[in-house]
Parts: C-alpha cells; structure tokens; sequence
C-alpha cells in the first residue's frame, strides 16, 4: 500500500510518499505511523483512504492509497 | 414528436454530464485572467449576474516577522474528485448558468490573487448565494495546504476556521 | 505625547471624511476596468477577500421581440448624494477596506456589464455581506432608470422588483 | 420653482424640466401635473424635493426643485 503524506505531516514523515506493507485498517495504519513518527501523536489530521475521506476505524482494500491529512487551509 | 423530444431529452442529458475539471493555477492568478472570464460571458446573454469572489494573500504579523507569501500545495486528485462533486451540488441547488472555480498552487505573494470564484445566473440571488457556498466548501472541503513563508524565513502552517 | 495623539485623531478623522463620488460610467463598463481596479488592490496587504457583483443586460423576450439593448438615464444630483450616503452606512456596518461602485448611463447592448460593485475587506464575510447589500440598495434607493429596446424598435421601462 | 422628470414620466411630459409658478406644497403640485398630463393619474411615481424623496403632503419651498420619480430600475 501507499501512504501519502500532505502539509506539515509531509514534513514530520520527511517525503511526500512512502510505500509500506499492507495493514488491514486504518487503526492498526495510525499504530504503525505514530509509532515510526512520534510527533505524529500530537496532530491532528484525518485519512482518505482511495481519495475518500474516512472517520473511524476503517478497512483499507490491499494496494490502496491512504492519505494523512492535516486540517485544509486553501482559499 | 416523439423522436424530436427524445433528442432534446438526449441534449439535456449531455449537458447534465460533466467531468472533473482542472482548477489550478501555478503561481498567482492574474487580474487579466478574470477581465478574460468575464468577457467571455458576454455572448451568455441569459445571464443578468455574475458574483465573484477573489482570495488574496495578506502580510499577516507573525511572531518574528510579517508574511510574505503564501505557498499552496494540494492532494490534487481528491482535491479536483471533490471540487467536482461540489461543484455539481451547487449546481443542482441554484439555477446557475456559469460557474468557475481557480485556485492557485505553489507560491502567491502578498497582494495576489490566490482563489477565484465566479457563478453566474438569470437572477443576482442565485449567484450571489451559490458564490459564497462554494467559497465556504472549497475553504472547508477541499485538501488543500497554505505555508505562510515569513520574511525572517520560517513559516507558519496555515488552518482554516 | 498629547501632540502625537491628537495628530492621531486628526489623521482618523480626515480618513473619515469622505465626499460624494461619481459612480456612472457612460455605455458598458469594460472588462478591463474590472481586472485593472482589481489589481490596484495588489499594494493593500491587508486585504484577504475581494467581493464582487456585476450586473449584465439579458436578451429577455419581450412582446414582439427581443431586448437588444438598454439605456440608461439617472437623477445624477440626487444619485450621487444618496450612493455616498449609502457608502457611508454601508462602511459603517462592515469593517471594510474598499468600496468601488459603478453603474453605466446611456445605452449597455445584451451581454455588456451595466454594473459593477466591488468591496474589499481582511475576511471574506465582510466584503460578501457588504457587496450584497450594496447591489441590493443601488437597485432598490438610486434614482435610476433603465428603458429595455426591443428589436422590433419598441421599448419597456423597466421596474426593480 | 423647477419640475424635473425621469424615466417614463419625461415620455410623458415631453420635458425633461418644466419651470412652473410656485406652489405652496406636494399636494397641489400633484393636482396641477395631474391636470395638464391626465396620463400621470395611471402612473407610480414617488417626489423629491430638493433632491430629498418626501411622502405624504409636503411644503415646497420657493425656487426648490422637485422630481418626478417613476419605480427605479437600475441594476
């Protein structure tokens, strides 16, 4: 799976893309991230799983692109 | 008849049928952009309203110095995915006959335009009501990320309230 | 400390002191006047949204034709007096940092612009909430009137709602 | 004192200004129009004196200028 990473969390992770194993859902996705990226505990930010905004625990399809994003700030 | 009416209801169809389209905008957009947008819709002559709204970067003071720019990156797949599905609720809430949407990316200095939105429609309220929606959903909705560069050259991460 | 203060004073009180200005514009106001008063705004930095509503003349069917033009005639005197005392209540409610108001005389053909309202403030809520109410008064207060030519070289008075 | 008309009602006069004799108030002005233009008793229209729109009965000051204002329709 892919993980794309966005605004300030770009700079936290250090590169805009990083390619992992598959994980079956999103929490066991935040568990592996906030443990590779401790200052990642303390943002906030939401996940699109395939371009789609998810709340809560959600399954993640094998392959998928999940992104990190931080609260908008365009306009 | 029949075949006449099923034509017109095929037309009405295709035009019903819109696709994603770009929004962005390297660097700023121009104010001749906007004359050029506008002009282009003197041949519309249904049209008795355009309402326009223009985002532009302000020298904000930030702690240790005054910004100078403002630079935008976008999730620009999702971003244009959701643009659009904004952009067809809007329109099947208010009778528009025009509607753009642009917004710039990478860096806009202070003073420039950074987002461009225009509706347009018989009537002023239908425009000037889908106008301020958009900009509130495209502000809300839309994956988007201002850094706002400071002339001591650190930044601040930009959020929308 | 007492000079620089009353100085102070004085300064904000010239800024307050606003006189009538002209508004009209004679045939349709060009696109270009548009993106030219909007870059003028590029040195004022603290401004972050731009609101802006035009005015354009529709080809409306008429009895025995199509509305081709309209010609535009005002009570200029008393026009002037009652836009700026509209201005200075309208700037008075919102914390703006420019208001621009443009209305054309004499005849706008269908698809030209007739008028162009233009405000500017640091958020966007104030200059949206402004430039509606603005358009709304010009149509409702101003003394001026608008003669729809038809085609078959007939005429309408036309009358706001 | 100076009549000045606007929009469909300078149709209607056939002048854009009139200059007439004095008279003492709104009132009478209205009777007087009402008689030399008989077209103006279908019409709309609301007065300024002086620039100032007015409502109900009201006095005209010598000299003072008033206008005939048809519905505005500007926009």
């Amino acid at each position: 799976m892919k993980v794309l990473a966005f605004g300030k969390i770009a700079e936290i992770v250090g590169n805009q893309e990083i390619e992992i194993d598959n994980l079956p859902n999103t929490e066991v996705l935040l568990g592996y991230l906030r443990q590779q990226y401790p200052q990642l505990q303390n943002m906030k930010f939401t996940l699109a799983v395939n371009k789609k905004q998810v709340s809560g625990n959600t399954e993640i399809p094998r392959g998928a692109e999940v992104a990190l994003l931080p609260p908008f700030s365009g306009g | 008849m029949i075949i006449i009416s099923q034509k017109l209801k095929n037309m009405e169809n295709q035009e019903k049928k819109r696709t994603p389209k770009n929004i962005f905008v390297n660097g700023p957009i121009a104010p001749e952009k906007i004359s050029k947008s506008i002009a282009n819709h003197a041949t519309k002559t249904d049209i008795g309203g355009h309402s326009i709204f223009l985002g532009q970067v302000r020298a904000d003071e930030k702690e240790g110095g005054t910004v100078k720019a403002i630079e935008y990156t976008a999730y620009e797949d999702m971003a244009l995915q959701k643009a659009f599905e904004i952009r067809e609720d809007v329109f099947s809430k208010y009778p528009l006959t025009c509607m753009h949407i642009y917004h710039s990316l990478g860096e806009v200095k202070t003073g420039e335009i950074c987002l461009f939105v225009f509706t347009s429609s018989k009537h002023r309220k239908a425009a000037i009501d889908a106008c301020e929606e958009l900009v509130e959903r495209i502000k809300k909705d839309l994956p988007i990320w201002g850094k706002e560069l400071v002339d001591n050259d650190s930044s601040v991460w930009k959020e929308n309230t």
